[in-house]
Protein backbone atom coordinates (compact mmCIF):
# COMPACT_ATOMS: atom_id res chain seq x y z
CA UNK A 1 0.00 0.00 0.00
CA UNK A 2 1.34 3.52 -0.84
CA UNK A 3 -0.40 6.56 0.89
CA UNK A 4 -1.43 9.23 -1.89
CA UNK A 5 -2.25 12.94 -0.84
CA UNK A 6 -3.04 15.88 -2.96
CA UNK A 7 -2.70 19.79 -2.10
CA UNK A 8 -4.15 22.88 -3.43
CA UNK A 9 -5.77 23.66 -6.24
CA UNK A 10 -4.86 19.84 -7.65
CA UNK A 11 -7.27 18.50 -4.50
CA UNK A 12 -9.68 20.85 -5.38
CA UNK A 13 -10.02 19.28 -8.95
CA UNK A 14 -9.80 16.05 -8.12
CA UNK A 15 -12.16 16.26 -4.98
CA UNK A 16 -9.86 14.57 -2.84
CA UNK A 17 -7.32 15.39 -0.17
CA UNK A 18 -6.02 11.61 0.26
CA UNK A 19 -6.59 7.60 -0.04
CA UNK A 20 -4.65 4.69 0.49
CA UNK A 21 -3.80 2.59 -2.66
CA UNK A 22 -1.78 -0.84 -3.76
CA UNK A 23 0.73 -0.50 -5.28
CA UNK A 24 -0.85 -0.69 -9.23
CA UNK A 25 1.10 -3.56 -11.49
CA UNK A 26 3.76 -1.72 -13.07
CA UNK A 27 4.32 0.98 -11.30
CA UNK A 28 8.12 2.10 -10.07
CA UNK A 29 8.48 5.63 -10.14
CA UNK A 30 6.84 8.74 -10.02
CA UNK A 31 6.27 8.51 -13.56
CA UNK A 32 4.50 6.16 -13.52
CA UNK A 33 2.82 6.53 -10.75
CA UNK A 34 1.28 9.58 -12.52
CA UNK A 35 0.26 7.71 -15.82
CA UNK A 36 -1.68 5.16 -13.60
CA UNK A 37 -3.24 7.46 -11.58
CA UNK A 38 -4.12 9.34 -15.23
CA UNK A 39 -5.46 6.00 -16.32
CA UNK A 40 -8.56 6.65 -14.09
CA UNK A 41 -9.91 8.80 -16.25
CA UNK A 42 -12.32 12.79 -16.06
CA UNK A 43 -10.39 14.89 -13.67
CA UNK A 44 -7.58 12.46 -12.97
CA UNK A 45 -6.60 12.74 -16.98
CA UNK A 46 -7.52 16.53 -17.09
CA UNK A 47 -5.08 17.31 -13.93
CA UNK A 48 -2.28 15.18 -14.25
CA UNK A 49 -2.47 15.58 -17.85
CA UNK A 50 2.01 15.80 -18.93
CA UNK A 51 1.59 19.39 -20.02
CA UNK A 52 0.85 20.51 -16.28
CA UNK A 53 3.21 21.67 -14.05
CA UNK A 54 2.83 19.19 -10.93
CA UNK A 55 5.32 18.46 -8.50
CA UNK A 56 5.49 15.25 -6.37
CA UNK A 57 7.00 14.24 -3.00
CA UNK A 58 8.20 11.49 -1.87
CA UNK A 59 8.09 10.70 1.61
CA UNK A 60 7.94 14.47 2.37
CA UNK A 61 10.68 15.17 -0.33
CA UNK A 62 10.46 16.90 -3.52
CA UNK A 63 10.87 14.23 -6.58
CA UNK A 64 11.57 13.77 -10.05
CA UNK A 65 9.80 11.53 -12.70
CA UNK A 66 12.27 8.79 -12.34
CA UNK A 67 12.59 9.00 -8.62
CA UNK A 68 11.38 4.89 -7.23
CA UNK A 69 7.95 4.64 -5.32
CA UNK A 70 7.66 1.99 -3.35
CA UNK A 71 5.13 -0.42 -1.09
CA UNK A 72 4.94 1.84 2.68
CA UNK A 73 5.89 5.10 0.64
CA UNK A 74 3.96 8.45 1.05
CA UNK A 75 3.37 10.26 -2.26
CA UNK A 76 2.34 13.36 -2.88
CA UNK A 77 0.95 15.55 -5.64
CA UNK A 78 0.43 19.58 -6.08
CA UNK A 79 0.71 22.44 -8.22
CA UNK A 80 3.60 24.56 -8.38
CA UNK A 81 4.40 26.07 -4.47
CA UNK A 82 3.67 29.77 -4.05
CA UNK A 83 4.47 30.29 -0.29
CA UNK A 84 6.59 33.12 1.29
CA UNK B 1 19.94 29.15 17.15
CA UNK B 2 18.53 28.44 14.01
CA UNK B 3 14.58 27.94 13.70
CA UNK B 4 12.26 26.91 11.69
CA UNK B 5 8.22 27.60 12.41
CA UNK B 6 5.06 27.26 10.69
CA UNK B 7 2.11 28.63 12.61
CA UNK B 8 -1.51 30.22 12.56
CA UNK B 9 -0.78 33.08 14.45
CA UNK B 10 1.05 36.11 14.02
CA UNK B 11 4.80 36.36 14.94
CA UNK B 12 7.18 39.16 16.49
CA UNK B 13 9.81 39.75 14.45
CA UNK B 14 11.35 41.82 16.74
CA UNK B 15 11.53 38.60 19.48
CA UNK B 16 12.47 36.48 16.95
CA UNK B 17 15.26 38.53 15.70
CA UNK B 18 16.27 39.26 19.84
CA UNK B 19 16.13 35.71 19.82
CA UNK B 20 18.03 34.60 16.90
CA UNK B 21 21.33 36.93 18.50
CA UNK B 22 21.01 36.66 21.82
CA UNK B 23 24.16 36.18 24.17
CA UNK B 24 26.22 35.91 20.50
CA UNK B 25 28.70 39.14 20.76
CA UNK B 26 30.58 37.17 17.10
CA UNK B 27 26.99 38.67 15.34
CA UNK B 28 28.16 41.72 13.56
CA UNK B 29 24.98 41.69 10.72
CA UNK B 30 20.99 40.61 10.87
CA UNK B 31 19.71 40.83 7.49
CA UNK B 32 15.98 40.23 7.53
CA UNK B 33 13.23 39.77 5.35
CA UNK B 34 9.65 40.08 5.87
CA UNK B 35 7.42 39.02 3.29
CA UNK B 36 3.67 40.87 3.60
CA UNK B 37 0.40 40.52 1.96
CA UNK B 38 -0.31 43.17 -0.46
CA UNK B 39 -3.59 44.29 -1.28
CA UNK B 40 -3.35 43.91 -5.02
CA UNK B 41 -2.17 41.00 -7.41
CA UNK B 42 -2.03 41.51 -10.74
CA UNK B 43 -4.18 44.11 -10.89
CA UNK B 44 -6.99 42.93 -8.70
CA UNK B 45 -7.48 43.71 -4.98
CA UNK B 46 -7.31 41.36 -2.86
CA UNK B 47 -9.35 40.93 0.53
CA UNK B 48 -8.06 38.00 2.19
CA UNK B 49 -5.52 35.68 1.20
CA UNK B 50 -5.43 31.61 2.56
CA UNK B 51 -1.58 30.30 3.08
CA UNK B 52 -2.58 26.06 2.31
CA UNK B 53 0.48 24.03 3.05
CA UNK B 54 1.73 20.19 3.58
CA UNK B 55 2.93 19.73 7.31
CA UNK B 56 5.08 17.74 8.10
CA UNK B 57 7.21 18.61 3.97
CA UNK B 58 7.03 21.84 5.21
CA UNK B 59 8.89 22.21 8.42
CA UNK B 60 11.48 19.50 6.48
CA UNK B 61 12.01 21.61 3.39
CA UNK B 62 12.26 24.77 5.32
CA UNK B 63 14.92 22.85 7.54
CA UNK B 64 16.84 21.39 4.22
CA UNK B 65 17.06 25.28 2.77
CA UNK B 66 18.37 26.48 5.72
CA UNK B 67 20.77 23.31 5.64
CA UNK B 68 21.98 24.62 2.27
CA UNK B 69 22.60 27.72 3.55
CA UNK B 70 24.80 26.95 6.00
CA UNK B 71 26.94 24.76 4.19
CA UNK B 72 27.39 27.50 1.63
CA UNK B 73 27.67 30.29 3.83
CA UNK B 74 30.24 30.67 7.37
CA UNK B 75 26.40 31.94 9.66
CA UNK B 76 26.16 32.68 13.36
CA UNK B 77 21.92 31.42 12.76
CA UNK B 78 19.09 31.45 11.06
CA UNK B 79 15.43 32.00 11.48
CA UNK B 80 12.20 30.99 9.53
CA UNK B 81 8.74 31.78 10.63
CA UNK B 82 6.16 31.47 7.59
CA UNK B 83 2.20 31.77 8.52
CA UNK B 84 -0.13 29.52 7.40
CA UNK B 85 -4.62 29.91 7.34
CA UNK B 86 -6.49 33.33 6.47
CA UNK B 87 -4.39 36.32 6.11
CA UNK B 88 -5.45 40.11 5.52
CA UNK B 89 -3.57 43.09 3.67
CA UNK B 90 -0.56 44.04 5.30
CA UNK B 91 -0.32 41.55 7.52
CA UNK B 92 3.58 39.48 7.65
CA UNK B 93 3.48 36.57 6.03
CA UNK B 94 7.39 35.27 6.58
CA UNK B 95 10.00 36.41 8.15
CA UNK B 96 13.44 35.12 7.01
CA UNK B 97 16.65 36.48 9.55
CA UNK B 98 20.21 35.28 8.88
CA UNK B 99 22.90 36.31 11.24
CA UNK B 100 26.96 36.32 10.92
CA UNK B 101 29.74 38.08 11.35
CA UNK B 102 30.11 39.97 8.28
CA UNK B 103 27.26 41.42 6.09
CA UNK B 104 28.09 39.71 2.67
CA UNK B 105 27.19 36.60 4.15
CA UNK B 106 23.62 37.68 5.49
CA UNK B 107 22.39 39.60 2.78
CA UNK B 108 23.44 36.72 0.30
CA UNK B 109 22.24 33.67 2.55
CA UNK B 110 18.72 35.95 3.62
CA UNK B 111 18.04 36.54 -0.10
CA UNK B 112 18.51 32.73 -1.16
CA UNK B 113 16.73 31.12 2.03
CA UNK B 114 13.54 33.39 0.63
CA UNK B 115 14.50 32.16 -2.94
CA UNK B 116 14.25 28.68 -2.13
CA UNK B 117 11.65 28.88 -0.14
CA UNK B 118 9.35 30.14 -2.80
CA UNK B 119 10.14 27.43 -4.88
CA UNK B 120 10.59 24.37 -2.74
CA UNK B 121 8.69 24.74 0.57
CA UNK B 122 5.00 23.49 0.17
CA UNK B 123 2.98 26.65 0.05
CA UNK B 124 0.12 27.40 -1.68
CA UNK B 125 -2.45 30.89 -1.58
CA UNK B 126 -5.30 31.29 -2.57
CA UNK B 127 -6.74 34.89 -2.81
CA UNK B 128 -10.08 35.61 -2.36
CA UNK B 129 -11.25 38.70 -4.64
CA UNK B 130 -14.55 40.55 -5.60
CA UNK B 131 -15.00 37.64 -8.79
CA UNK B 132 -14.19 35.14 -6.66
CA UNK B 133 -11.60 32.77 -5.49
CA UNK B 134 -8.16 32.13 -6.74
CA UNK B 135 -5.02 30.15 -6.47
CA UNK B 136 -2.36 32.27 -7.12
CA UNK B 137 0.15 31.48 -9.83
CA UNK B 138 3.72 30.40 -9.43
CA UNK B 139 5.25 33.52 -10.74
CA UNK B 140 8.29 33.00 -13.27
CA UNK B 141 10.70 35.62 -11.38
CA UNK B 142 10.55 33.24 -8.82
CA UNK B 143 11.97 30.62 -10.88
CA UNK B 144 14.37 32.46 -12.39
CA UNK B 145 15.27 33.67 -8.65
CA UNK B 146 16.10 30.43 -7.76
CA UNK B 147 18.07 29.49 -10.86
CA UNK B 148 20.69 31.77 -10.10
CA UNK B 149 21.67 30.28 -6.75
CA UNK B 150 22.39 26.78 -9.20
CA UNK B 151 22.09 23.20 -8.11
CA UNK B 152 21.95 21.78 -5.13
CA UNK B 153 22.94 17.71 -5.48
CA UNK B 154 18.86 16.78 -3.79
CA UNK B 155 16.09 16.90 -6.78
CA UNK C 1 8.26 57.66 4.43
CA UNK C 2 11.60 57.87 4.02
CA UNK C 3 13.75 58.83 7.25
CA UNK C 4 17.56 59.27 7.81
CA UNK C 5 18.30 59.89 11.71
CA UNK C 6 21.20 60.04 14.04
CA UNK C 7 20.71 59.82 17.61
CA UNK C 8 22.84 59.13 20.96
CA UNK C 9 19.87 56.69 22.04
CA UNK C 10 19.34 53.27 21.36
CA UNK C 11 16.59 52.64 18.37
CA UNK C 12 13.79 50.29 18.52
CA UNK C 13 14.24 48.53 15.18
CA UNK C 14 10.56 47.29 15.68
CA UNK C 15 9.21 50.46 15.87
CA UNK C 16 11.27 51.88 12.84
CA UNK C 17 9.44 48.93 10.45
CA UNK C 18 6.67 49.65 11.49
CA UNK C 19 6.56 53.30 10.84
CA UNK C 20 8.19 52.67 7.45
CA UNK C 21 5.04 50.05 6.92
CA UNK C 22 1.97 52.16 8.51
CA UNK C 23 -1.03 52.24 5.78
CA UNK C 24 1.39 50.80 2.80
CA UNK C 25 -0.83 47.95 1.34
CA UNK C 26 1.68 48.06 -1.99
CA UNK C 27 4.43 46.88 0.15
CA UNK C 28 5.34 43.32 -0.38
CA UNK C 29 8.71 43.07 0.84
CA UNK C 30 11.25 44.72 4.02
CA UNK C 31 14.56 44.40 3.74
CA UNK C 32 16.66 44.77 6.74
CA UNK C 33 19.97 45.08 7.90
CA UNK C 34 21.00 45.62 11.40
CA UNK C 35 24.59 46.44 12.21
CA UNK C 36 25.96 45.31 15.35
CA UNK C 37 28.84 46.10 17.80
CA UNK C 38 30.86 43.07 17.88
CA UNK C 39 33.24 42.10 21.01
CA UNK C 40 36.23 40.92 18.48
CA UNK C 41 38.03 43.37 16.04
CA UNK C 42 41.13 41.54 14.51
CA UNK C 43 41.56 39.40 16.89
CA UNK C 44 41.49 41.40 19.64
CA UNK C 45 38.44 42.08 22.54
CA UNK C 46 36.63 45.07 22.27
CA UNK C 47 35.22 46.49 25.83
CA UNK C 48 33.18 49.61 23.86
CA UNK C 49 33.04 51.54 21.19
CA UNK C 50 32.62 55.40 20.72
CA UNK C 51 31.26 57.20 17.11
CA UNK C 52 32.08 60.25 16.05
CA UNK C 53 30.50 61.60 12.92
CA UNK C 54 30.35 65.07 11.32
CA UNK C 55 26.92 66.58 12.40
CA UNK C 56 25.09 68.08 9.25
CA UNK C 57 27.21 66.43 6.73
CA UNK C 58 26.32 62.99 8.18
CA UNK C 59 22.33 63.65 7.91
CA UNK C 60 23.01 65.27 4.38
CA UNK C 61 25.09 62.13 3.25
CA UNK C 62 22.64 59.51 4.33
CA UNK C 63 20.02 61.51 2.56
CA UNK C 64 22.01 61.35 -0.73
CA UNK C 65 22.48 57.69 -0.71
CA UNK C 66 18.87 57.25 -0.06
CA UNK C 67 17.80 59.33 -2.74
CA UNK C 68 20.59 57.54 -5.21
CA UNK C 69 18.79 54.27 -4.06
CA UNK C 70 15.46 55.57 -5.24
CA UNK C 71 16.88 56.75 -8.34
CA UNK C 72 18.05 53.26 -9.33
CA UNK C 73 14.92 51.01 -7.66
CA UNK C 74 11.17 51.16 -7.62
CA UNK C 75 10.59 51.31 -3.60
CA UNK C 76 8.24 52.04 -1.35
CA UNK C 77 10.28 53.68 1.50
CA UNK C 78 13.61 53.79 3.12
CA UNK C 79 14.37 54.33 6.89
CA UNK C 80 18.25 54.95 8.31
CA UNK C 81 18.72 55.34 11.70
CA UNK C 82 22.57 55.64 12.92
CA UNK C 83 23.70 55.81 16.45
CA UNK C 84 26.93 58.49 17.84
CA UNK C 85 28.43 58.06 21.37
CA UNK C 86 29.71 54.90 22.92
CA UNK C 87 28.38 51.45 22.53
CA UNK C 88 28.86 48.28 23.91
CA UNK C 89 28.82 44.48 22.55
CA UNK C 90 25.79 43.61 21.21
CA UNK C 91 24.37 46.56 20.64
CA UNK C 92 22.38 47.88 17.17
CA UNK C 93 24.69 50.40 15.66
CA UNK C 94 22.89 51.25 12.71
CA UNK C 95 19.76 49.53 10.89
CA UNK C 96 18.99 50.31 6.90
CA UNK C 97 14.85 49.41 6.13
CA UNK C 98 13.87 49.32 2.83
CA UNK C 99 10.26 48.39 1.67
CA UNK C 100 9.45 47.55 -1.88
CA UNK C 101 6.44 46.13 -3.19
CA UNK C 102 8.65 42.53 -4.85
CA UNK C 103 11.26 41.48 -2.67
CA UNK C 104 14.17 41.82 -5.66
CA UNK C 105 14.23 45.76 -5.40
CA UNK C 106 14.48 45.97 -1.51
CA UNK C 107 17.18 43.55 -1.31
CA UNK C 108 19.84 45.58 -3.62
CA UNK C 109 18.75 48.89 -2.17
CA UNK C 110 19.31 47.99 1.56
CA UNK C 111 22.59 46.40 0.52
CA UNK C 112 23.37 49.56 -1.90
CA UNK C 113 22.51 51.64 1.29
CA UNK C 114 24.78 50.11 4.06
CA UNK C 115 27.66 49.49 1.28
CA UNK C 116 27.65 53.26 0.68
CA UNK C 117 27.00 54.41 3.79
CA UNK C 118 30.17 52.38 5.00
CA UNK C 119 32.37 54.25 2.43
CA UNK C 120 30.64 57.59 2.05
CA UNK C 121 29.04 58.57 5.54
CA UNK C 122 31.33 60.75 7.93
CA UNK C 123 30.87 58.50 11.09
CA UNK C 124 34.28 57.27 13.04
CA UNK C 125 34.47 54.81 14.88
CA UNK C 126 36.99 54.24 18.13
CA UNK C 127 37.43 51.20 19.88
CA UNK C 128 38.52 50.38 23.46
CA UNK C 129 40.67 47.32 23.90
CA UNK C 130 42.90 46.34 27.16
CA UNK C 131 45.85 47.68 25.52
CA UNK C 132 44.31 50.77 24.62
CA UNK C 133 42.20 52.84 22.30
CA UNK C 134 42.32 52.62 18.68
CA UNK C 135 40.61 54.27 15.97
CA UNK C 136 39.20 51.20 13.74
CA UNK C 137 41.03 51.06 10.17
CA UNK C 138 38.36 51.37 7.02
CA UNK C 139 38.51 48.07 5.61
CA UNK C 140 39.62 47.24 2.19
CA UNK C 141 36.43 45.05 1.54
CA UNK C 142 33.92 47.73 2.14
CA UNK C 143 35.44 50.05 -0.69
CA UNK C 144 35.29 47.00 -3.02
CA UNK C 145 31.46 46.40 -1.95
CA UNK C 146 30.88 50.01 -2.57
CA UNK C 147 32.90 49.77 -6.03
CA UNK C 148 30.44 46.59 -7.63
CA UNK C 149 27.84 49.48 -7.69
CA UNK C 150 29.01 51.57 -10.19
CA UNK C 151 30.39 55.36 -9.87
CA UNK C 152 27.73 57.97 -9.31
CA UNK C 153 27.80 61.48 -10.80
CA UNK C 154 28.94 63.07 -7.64
CA UNK C 155 32.29 62.47 -6.25
CA UNK D 1 37.75 83.68 5.62
CA UNK D 2 36.79 79.80 5.16
CA UNK D 3 35.84 77.64 8.01
CA UNK D 4 37.83 74.37 8.63
CA UNK D 5 37.19 71.40 10.28
CA UNK D 6 39.07 68.02 11.38
CA UNK D 7 37.72 64.86 12.34
CA UNK D 8 38.54 61.40 14.21
CA UNK D 9 42.18 60.22 14.12
CA UNK D 10 43.41 63.56 11.77
CA UNK D 11 41.80 65.58 15.10
CA UNK D 12 43.86 64.09 17.56
CA UNK D 13 46.95 64.26 15.18
CA UNK D 14 46.62 68.01 14.50
CA UNK D 15 45.31 69.01 18.12
CA UNK D 16 42.62 71.12 16.35
CA UNK D 17 38.97 70.82 16.06
CA UNK D 18 38.15 73.67 14.14
CA UNK D 19 39.61 77.27 12.80
CA UNK D 20 38.90 80.00 10.87
CA UNK D 21 41.48 80.66 7.91
CA UNK D 22 41.90 83.63 5.73
CA UNK D 23 42.37 81.94 2.23
CA UNK D 24 45.95 81.59 1.78
CA UNK D 25 47.34 83.24 -1.05
CA UNK D 26 47.62 80.64 -4.29
CA UNK D 27 44.29 78.61 -2.78
CA UNK D 28 42.25 77.82 -5.50
CA UNK D 29 41.01 74.31 -4.66
CA UNK D 30 41.48 71.27 -2.36
CA UNK D 31 44.51 70.34 -3.66
CA UNK D 32 46.40 73.86 -2.89
CA UNK D 33 44.68 73.90 0.44
CA UNK D 34 45.87 71.25 1.70
CA UNK D 35 49.47 71.57 0.58
CA UNK D 36 49.06 74.95 2.18
CA UNK D 37 48.11 73.17 5.53
CA UNK D 38 51.07 70.76 5.09
CA UNK D 39 53.65 73.90 4.48
CA UNK D 40 53.13 74.19 8.71
CA UNK D 41 55.38 71.72 9.45
CA UNK D 42 55.46 69.59 12.37
CA UNK D 43 52.21 67.13 12.42
CA UNK D 44 50.95 69.36 9.93
CA UNK D 45 53.22 67.65 7.60
CA UNK D 46 52.77 64.43 8.32
CA UNK D 47 49.22 64.33 9.03
CA UNK D 48 48.24 65.83 5.63
CA UNK D 49 50.93 64.10 3.66
CA UNK D 50 50.44 63.24 0.26
CA UNK D 51 50.94 59.25 1.06
CA UNK D 52 47.97 59.37 3.67
CA UNK D 53 44.76 58.85 2.85
CA UNK D 54 42.83 62.06 3.94
CA UNK D 55 39.26 62.39 2.68
CA UNK D 56 38.26 66.15 2.49
CA UNK D 57 34.40 67.41 2.51
CA UNK D 58 33.70 70.80 1.00
CA UNK D 59 30.29 72.63 2.48
CA UNK D 60 29.68 68.57 3.98
CA UNK D 61 29.71 67.13 0.83
CA UNK D 62 32.69 64.84 -0.39
CA UNK D 63 35.06 66.76 -2.45
CA UNK D 64 38.25 65.81 -5.03
CA UNK D 65 41.49 67.44 -4.95
CA UNK D 66 40.05 69.40 -8.24
CA UNK D 67 37.44 70.93 -6.34
CA UNK D 68 36.94 74.28 -5.88
CA UNK D 69 37.47 76.00 -2.35
CA UNK D 70 36.40 79.72 -1.83
CA UNK D 71 36.00 82.60 0.78
CA UNK D 72 32.87 81.32 2.83
CA UNK D 73 33.79 77.97 2.48
CA UNK D 74 33.31 75.15 5.50
CA UNK D 75 36.57 72.42 4.63
CA UNK D 76 36.39 68.98 6.53
CA UNK D 77 39.14 67.08 6.65
CA UNK D 78 39.21 63.46 8.49
CA UNK D 79 40.34 59.86 7.72
CA UNK D 80 38.73 57.00 5.90
CA UNK D 81 35.20 56.82 7.02
CA UNK D 82 34.35 53.64 9.28
CA UNK D 83 30.77 53.85 10.26
CA UNK D 84 27.76 51.31 10.17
Amino acid sequence: MIRLRYFASLRERLGVDEESLALPPGVADVATLRSALRERGGAWAEALAETRPVLCAVNQAMARPGDAVADGDEVAFFPPVTGG
Amino acid sequence: MDEVRVQQEPFDAAAEIAALRAGNPRIGAVVSFLGLMRDLNEGEPVATMTLEHYPGMTERSLEAIVAEARARWDLEGVRVVHRVGTLRPEEPIVLVAVASRHRGEAFRACEFVIDWLKTRAPFWKKETTATGDRWVAHRAADAEAEARWGIDPRP
